[in-house]
């Protein structure tokens, strides 16, 4: 049974990606483009050359840290709708000290990233409070935390960081996670040592949770808080600590455009969609941190790739758009694959 | 002050209409068990229809077109809407997963087939709907001028939807069933109700409506289709749905204090004590009230029992 | 031979073991039929597969002698099959009435439901079979014995003419006990028949005509009630001689360790439950409370473990002030606790037995260092305790979830009585366990005794509390109101006791 | 990594073979450009369309098609603009436009990076020998704009609608009001920004709550925000046909968002001709003066800004009269059009 079910958590997102990308090259077909181009631009695109990789891990990186957002939070029980407004705000940080201070690199640079991690924090300890103490949803409280960090970030870069532009000055280079090598391997794309960080924080969200005791008890508090309060564990206490430590990857993220993508922060028009695209990439990876990792790499690779497909084989961006809504509503029903699977080896017996 | 409330209430009344009718979409889902944050997608899917088809058809049509179009919507979003039910009831997937893809999944369909057919990102524009007064009512005095006078439509339809919402599911057999169906699907199973059909019912209705809101959407505010039509007011619905405590009449309230506060930003602008303030403030107010709102007054709120968890037959 | 039901040959297989071996079952009609196996053998399993839940991978079902295919609960609900479930099927937030009809709603031409007319056939069926309900309270407010009412107008609303009971006993008190078998003769007099899964053997002996023994899915066989007796039907069902008085040497009480003072409790909808109540608990002794559900045991024992606060009043534990401290400081001064619901709040459920078993200790050396989890030792200790505690599991690593209701209970002694707290509070220890798992736990409550503990006892069971307690307290309306041993004693006396003043009132007010 | 050598052949050939012909049609070119969209389509019925169409309209008479010759790669997201850049450097298109303000970094990076292949950036500036800067003058059609608009009015109240609050747009602001102060300074103009380019419920009700408040002209400068507006007033429109709406439009001619039965509630539109700039800029690069490291700037004169005045029956003679009357003033440096905040307080104080 878990052997099997160990098998199962390998091969159904295999067999789900693979249903899908058929599924887009049916779709392809019948609107009269080239699946094989169609794909092949794609993997150009994601893999073509040293370039693509680049652009390609770079897209993967915040991807990673919104996605351990959501599952992080979803571990105790909670829904993080929010990770979009935390991101927003742990950019504004970030930048904010990447421009604010002056100091050697050691210090400049994880005080940014630090303070990228402690304004998602603080954005994610709102709902984590409210929810605590009052029982307000999460879901709908962390709506509003959305559009607040929005306008209020825009407000900032206007009048605080900037006179009035449309986007701050490049951070000092002190604060900065772009790296000239990485670019000069990859023909200048803006890979950034940002992915390092992403990787490392998935390991701290599978620590938390595997090894230690906070995360033996966001788990408890998750499942029943019943059970959480006999044991004498403080639900409130873990519910807040939940939303928090789940901001504080949402904020990474943030951090990552503004320290490594970017150098900077731009008033934004509208929701960068890390912050959404964050949820699917958190239960494709089925909440753990291992698989939000290679959730998030299905999700840069498709991204990235996707840019090829119009210039590459004519196919409308689009198109890569629902291919990817396909895989996700595969992956999302590996249940039924599951079970097809198992009468399959029943016949085979 | 009457005019005042003269100029919030139609205001009111054309923001909150689409995100009423999304919202009880949301509710009906919601309370058989089934989340949907698929909302978005729906009335992606609704304005993209609502669009096209007025387009195709307002000059053979003339002034029924937008109405037919919203029911064109809603039948086009029903029939998407089952994906979800599919997804999500007959294979027991996630149902956060599946609403996150139909979200996806709307938005590509509609601004592909939008460059297919008409060889550009947005379509043209449309007349939709225009503002009219209610018969009879408008005539009432004080009432009438500040709630039934150049008024759409529209916004009647969906209060008055949302009360026999109510009504469907506190006063009729089908409404108890699906509600059953939320908080304990073993036991209504046990009682031979069919915990598939009723859900995929839900989820179908919750098509239907999030179709409408967003074909009403497109028709009354924006009058085209774009990839930028709808931009969060999806997530908004679904906001509503919990502030309103999964009930149709509190969704409704909820709709429309989300565009009673939007309104008072907008107009807070031109009234004179509110001059001196930030255009920031103005901007974020509707969202720190709506949070001031659920931590003072509404409070904790408990989504229905088994909203979220598939049904499995024979396993607790 | 005129069977109403013949289920003949049934096999039920679940993911890794077989839950029904061709187990052969046939009710007369008129009959009460018992069906009595351990925990796990494959009765609630057999009763599902009856009413259409699960399907059988191998047998045959007979109704009137017409072979037929239950493939859902609407089959059996047509063919008069109803089943009052083991976990209650009830909506919380819906009234009595709405529970009933759901499914069957009569209704007004406009399409609403006719709750008038509902609620007057509701009316008619509890005065035909005296099933006392409220049929506009809402479940969630309303005792567990008028649950099961309710439970039983739902089958009989819908015509059942068989009826199956699964532990219906379990969770009732020994007043609704009396009522349900009196409910049950009526039913029989209606023309209805009965099977009824119950551990509780006197039971058996009382109102059952047949009875049916299945041991590890397999079928033992039938055996006629009034030519067998408590001990043979014991020993067939566990498969060796079961010892039903539970030997133990008299208690040497020592000096006081929990003492409670004027304590005074409000419960969730508060109303005072528990009224200047005053109880001392000596090492070495078993304080068994004796009381009708609802008089306060509770909302008591969740004063003393912290999890709700007191009014006012005191609380100590080895002359320390525990009043109102948490529910750690109260478990870290030596608390141990095995709660009432043990889904709710002894496990959680989807922890493995392992991690079960370090609940309250997760925190402290060896289990976890610094924050760390030291997952060899937690496994150590659970496959020590699960040796020692003959909790049957197929490991450390399986769901709690997945063991049998008896195991899910013995995880939880293993885990309170490992910890060796100077005061074990017992609520309903034995709820649901076959004999043979209450016989063990028995004997491991007047071990930590023997050990100098103190234990305290809450159970509606009397003869539970006449056989392990050394000093009863009659708990009503919130206070004690006799202390007495349990040799000058008798059930009579102390229903009397419990009934307080002699007025009745059975459990309905929770 | 990729073929900066060959670029290189490309520019020299080109410039050999401009020489050559002098861009004469029919006769194709190996000279190739495309151009980058900042976020929405070449079909956003703005200025990535304008763009596009000016670059087709090169390619078309120098008998390129798409695909070969020129092309274009649409961005969904910032993010998008490096990777497109790349690819089209990649590509080997000789000429690279970016369109918008918001490439602008990616733009200076992709110029130094690649010193063989040139550069255009739309609306903003770059700085590098082989880049282009094309911006325009959009406080001088504002400033146009708002004069047709003063003399519309009849309340002497008139509205700014903004998308996001950022110099670009400030630029509009400016050019709007002071245009409208030059005609009548007692008017009044309410400004009010959505914070978004795609906001159309807001744009609807800033609208309403404008023309509530008696405005009778609305300037708008906020992409599909603007769908609001125009709905607004073709709403009201259609409830009083009698009554004096007016909407003006930005970056094209958006006569057909005013159209209402037998009326029209767009008054006239600042028109950007990104086309004619992207047209120039390519052009001249085909034919070997690529305006390397200049800033240009697109105005009245250039044609680079226009008014329309498809809206016969609303722009009247005289308006128009009044229109060009300060065109000139504006041409012969008159008139010093302010483009920012202060800017324009210094030319309020100065009337
Ligand atoms: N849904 C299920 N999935 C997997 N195994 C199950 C399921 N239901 C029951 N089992 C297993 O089948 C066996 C029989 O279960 P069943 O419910 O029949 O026991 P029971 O006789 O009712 O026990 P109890 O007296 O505690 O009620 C048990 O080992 C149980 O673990
Ligand atoms: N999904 C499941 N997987 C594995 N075992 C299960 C499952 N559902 C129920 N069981 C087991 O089936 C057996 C019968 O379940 P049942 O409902 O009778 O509970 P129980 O064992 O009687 O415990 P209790 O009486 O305390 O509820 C129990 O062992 C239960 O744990
Ligand atoms: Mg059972
Ligand atoms: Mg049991």
């Amino acid at each position: 049974m878990t052997s099997n079910n160990k098998l199962f958590a390998l091969i159904i997102p295999v067999i789900s990606v693979f249903l899908g990308l058929l599924a887009g090259a049916i779709i392809m077909l019948l609107s009269g483009y080239n699946p094989i181009e169609g794909y092949s631009a794609l993997w150009r695109g994601a893999f073509g050359d040293a370039f693509t990789i680049g652009e390609t891990i770079r897209r993967t990186t915040p991807l990673i840290l919104t996605g351990l957002a959501v599952a992080f939070a979803f571990r105790s029980g909670l829904f993080n709708i929010g990770a979009e407004g935390q991101v927003i705000v742990g950019w504004l940080a970030a930048v904010w000290v990447g421009l604010a201070i002056e100091a050697p690199m050691i210090i400049h640079l994880p005080l940014a990233v630090l303070a990228g991690a402690l304004a998602g924090g603080l954005w994610g300890f709102v709902p984590g409070l409210l929810k605590a103490k009052l029982g307000v949803h999460e879901v709908i409280i962390t709506i509003m935390m959305n559009y607040i960090a929005l306008y209020i970030s825009n407000e900032i870069i206007r009048s605080v960081l900037t006179d009035h532009a449309t986007k701050t000055d490049q951070i000092a280079s002190s604060a900065s996670l772009a790296s000239e090598w990485l670019q000069g391997l990859t023909y200048y794309s803006r890979i950034h040592y940002g992915f390092l960080i992403a990787i490392f924080a998935a390991v701290i969200m599978w620590f938390l949770i595997q090894r230690t005791t906070i995360g033996y008890e966001l788990k408890a508090v998750g499942f029943n808080q019943h059970a959480s309060k006999y044991s004498g564990m403080n639900v409130s206490k873990n519910i807040i600590i939940s939303m928090v430590i789940a901001g504080g990857f949402a904020g990474l993220a943030g951090a990552m455009e503004g320290l490594g993508t970017y150098g900077n922060i731009h008033l934004m028009s509208g929701f960068t969609n890390l912050g959404f695209d964050g949820i699917a990439v958190a239960l494709l990876g089925a909440n753990n941190a291992f698989g939000v990792v290679l959730a998030a790499l299905l999700f840069g690779v498709l991204k990235e790739g996707a840019g090829e497909m119009p210039t590459g084989a004519g196919v409308p961006t689009e198109l890569v758009d629902i291919i990817i809504a396909l895989i996700i509503f595969f992956v999302a029903s590996s249940y039924i694959i599951r079970w097809a699977l198992l009468r399959f080896k029943k016949e085979g017996k | 002050m009457i005019d005042l409330l003269q100029s919030i209430i139609p205001t009111v009344l054309f923001f909150s209409a689409p995100l009423i009718l999304t919202a009880l979409g949301g509710v009906f889902s919601e309370r058989s068990g089934v989340v949907n944050i698929g909302l978005e997608g729906l009335m992606v899917m609704g304005a993209f229809v609502g669009i096209v088809f007025t387009l195709t058809f307002e000059d053979t049509l003339g002034s029924a077109t937008p109405w037919i179009a919203i029911v064109v919507a809603a039948v086009i979003g029903g029939i998407f809407a089952t994906i979800h039910a599919v997804a999500s009831v007959s294979f027991n997937a996630n149902q956060v997963v599946s609403g996150v893809a139909i979200n996806m999944l709307a938005l590509g369909v509609g601004v592909y087939l939008t460059k297919q057919w008409y060889g550009k990102g947005q379509t043209d524009m449309v007349d939709g709907f225009f503002r009219t007064d209610i018969p009879y009512l408008h005539k009432i005095p004080v009432i009438g001028p500040i709630f039934f006078e150049r008024v759409y439509a529209t916004s009647y339809v969906a209060i008055i939807l949302a009360v026999i919402a109510w009504y469907v599911l506190y006063k009729t057999a089908f409404g108890l069933r699906l509600r059953s169906v939320g908080e304990h699907p073993m036991a209504a199973d046990t009682n031979g109700i069919s915990v598939t059909k009723i859900r995929y019912i839900a989820v179908i209705l919750s098509g239907v409506l999030g179709g409408l809101g967003g074909s009403v959407f497109a028709l009354t505010i924006v009058s085209n289709f774009s990839h930028s039509t709808i931009v969060g007011q999806g997530f908004m619905a679904l906001a509503a749905v919990i502030f309103g405590k999964w009930h149709p009449l509190g969704a409704m309230g909820a709709a429309l204090f989300f565009g009673f506060a939007q309104s008072l930003s907008i107009v807070g602008s031109s009234i004179p004590l509110l001059e001196g303030i930030p255009q920031v403030f103005l901007l974020i107010a509707p969202y720190v009230l709506t949070i001031l709102a659920l931590a003072g007054v509404i409070g904790r709120a408990d989504a229905p029992k088994a909203n979220g968890v598939p049904y499995i037959k024979g396993s607790r | 031979m005129d069977y109403v039901i013949e289920m003949l040959n049934i096999r039920k297989e679940f993911p890794g073991i077989v839950a029904n071996d061709n187990i052969n079952i046939q009710l007369k009609k008129g009959e009460i039929h018992a069906l009595l196996g351990e925990n796990g053998a494959g009765k609630s399993t057999l009763m599902n597969v009856l009413f259409g839940l699960y399907q059988p991978e191998k047998g045959q079902i007979r109704v009137k002698g017409e072979t037929v295919k239950i493939t859902n609960p609407n089959i059996a609900n047509d063919l008069g099959i109803g089943m009052v479930h083991q976990h209650f099927m009830l909506v919380e937030p819906f009234t009595v009435t709405q529970n009933i009809i759901l499914g069957n709603e009569p209704k007004t031409k406009t399409g609403r439901i006719n709750i008038k007319k509902a609620e007057q056939e509701i009316q008619e069926l509890s005065d035909r079979y005296g099933l006392k309900v409220d049929p506009s309270a809402k479940i969630k407010d309303i005792s567990v014995g008028m649950q099961q009412r309710v439970e039983i107008l739902k089958t009989l609303y819908r015509g059942a003419e068989v009826l199956i009971f699964d532990e219906p006993t379990a969770v009732l008190t020994p007043q609704e006990i009396t009522e349900l078998m009196e409910i049950m003769r009526s039913l029989i007099k209606e023309g209805k028949s009965i099977i009824l899964i119950t551990h509780k053997l006197k039971e058996i002996m009382e109102v059952c005509d047949r009875c049916t023994v299945i041991r590890k899915g397999k079928g033992i066989g039938t055996v006629d009630v009034k030519n067998t007796n408590v001990n043979e039907l014991a020993s067939l069902m566990v498969g060796r001689e079961v010892s039903f008085e539970t030997e133990k040497k008299p208690a040497q009480p020592k000096d006081v360790v929990l003492s409670v003072k004027d304590l005074k409790v409000k419960d969730a909808r508060k109303v005072d439950s528990v009224k200047e109540l005053n109880l001392e608990v000596r090492a070495g002794e078993i304080v068994g409370i004796a009381g009708i559900d609802g008089n306060g045991q509770t909302e008591l024992i969740e004063a003393i473990t912290g999890l709700t606060k007191s009014q006012s009043g005191k609380i100590m534990l080895n002359n320390k002030d525990i009043t109102n401290k948490t529910p750690r400081k109260v478990t870290e001064s030596g608390v141990g606790h095995i709660p009432q619901d043990r889904h709710k709040y002894g496990l959680v459920l989807d922890y493995t037995v392992g991690e079960n078993i370090v609940l309250q200790t997760y925190y402290q050396k060896p289990y976890s260092k610094n924050t760390i989890l030291n997952h060899k030792e937690i496994y150590q200790k659970a496959e020590e305790l699960i040796e020692q505690f003959d909790v049957r599991t197929p490991s450390a690593y399986t769901p709690a979830r997945a063991l049998s209701g008896g195991n899910q209970q013995k995880a939880i002694i293993a885990r309170e009585v490992d910890r060796s707290p100077d005061l074990l509070i017992a609520a309903q220890p034995t709820r649901g366990l076959d004999v043979g798992a209450i016989e063990f736990i028995h004997k491991k409550l007047i071990e930590e005794r023997d050990k100098g503990k103190a234990v305290l006892l809450i159970s509606f069971e009397l003869d539970e509390i006449l056989d392990v307690s050394d000093r009863i307290a009659v708990m009503f309306d919130g206070k004690i109101v006799s202390s007495v041993k349990p040799e000058d004693t008798n059930e009579q006396e102390l229903g009397l006791l419990m009934a307080g003043s002699q007025t009745t009132k059975a459990g309905d007010s929770k | 990594a990729c073929g900066g050598g060959d670029n290189n052949e490309n520019a020299n050939n080109n410039n050999n073979d401009a020489s050559g012909d002098n861009g004469n049609n029919e006769e194709t070119t190996d000279f190739s450009a495309a151009m980058v969209t900042d976020i929405g389509g070449v079909d956003d019925k703005s200025f990535n369309q304008s763009a596009w169409e000016g670059l087709k309209a090169w390619g078309e008479d120098n008998g390129l098609s798409q695909g070969n010759g020129f092309d274009y790669a649409q961005s969904d997201a910032p993010e998008d603009y490096v990777p497109n850049i790349t690819r089209l450097v990649r590509d080997n298109y000789d000429l690279i436009f970016g369109i918008g303000f918001e490439l602008k970094e990616d733009i200076q990076d992709a110029a130094e990076k690649n010193e063989n292949t040139y550069f255009g950036l739309v609306d903003d500036l770059v700085d590098s020998p082989n880049a282009v800067s094309i911006t325009f003058k959009e406080h001088q059609g504002s400033f146009l704009v708002g004069v047709a608009a003063a003399l519309k009015t009849e309340t002497n109240k008139l509205g700014f609608v903004g998308g996001v609050d950022s110099p670009l747009i400030n630029k509009f602001e400016a050019g709007f009001i002071a245009g409208a102060k030059s005609v009548n300074p007692d008017i009044t103009v309410n400004v009010q920004y959505a914070e978004s380019f795609g906001d159309s419920s807001k744009g609807k009700m800033i609208a309403a709550d404008m023309y509530n408040n008696d405005i009778d002209v609305i300037y708008h400068a906020s992409g599909g925000t603007g769908n609001g507006v125009f709905n607004e007033a073709r709403d009201l429109k259609n409830a009083e046909p009698d009554r004096a709406i007016w909407v003006i439009g930005v970056d094209r001619d958006q006569h057909e968002e005013g159209e209402i039965g037998d009326h029209n509630v767009t008054l006239t539109s600042m028109v950007k001709r990104v086309d004619v700039a992207v047209q120039d800029v390519t052009k001249r690069a085909q034919d070997g003066d690529f305006p390397g490291g200049e800033q240009l700037e697109y105005g009245l004169e250039e044609n680079g800004i226009a008014v329309a005045t498809t809206n016969e029956e609303a722009m009247t003679d005289d308006i128009i009269s009044a229109v060009e009357e300060w065109k000139e003033k504006i041409l012969n440096g008159d008139v010093e059009v302010p483009s920012t905040r202060d800017e324009l307080k210094a030319f309020e104080e100065a009337l």
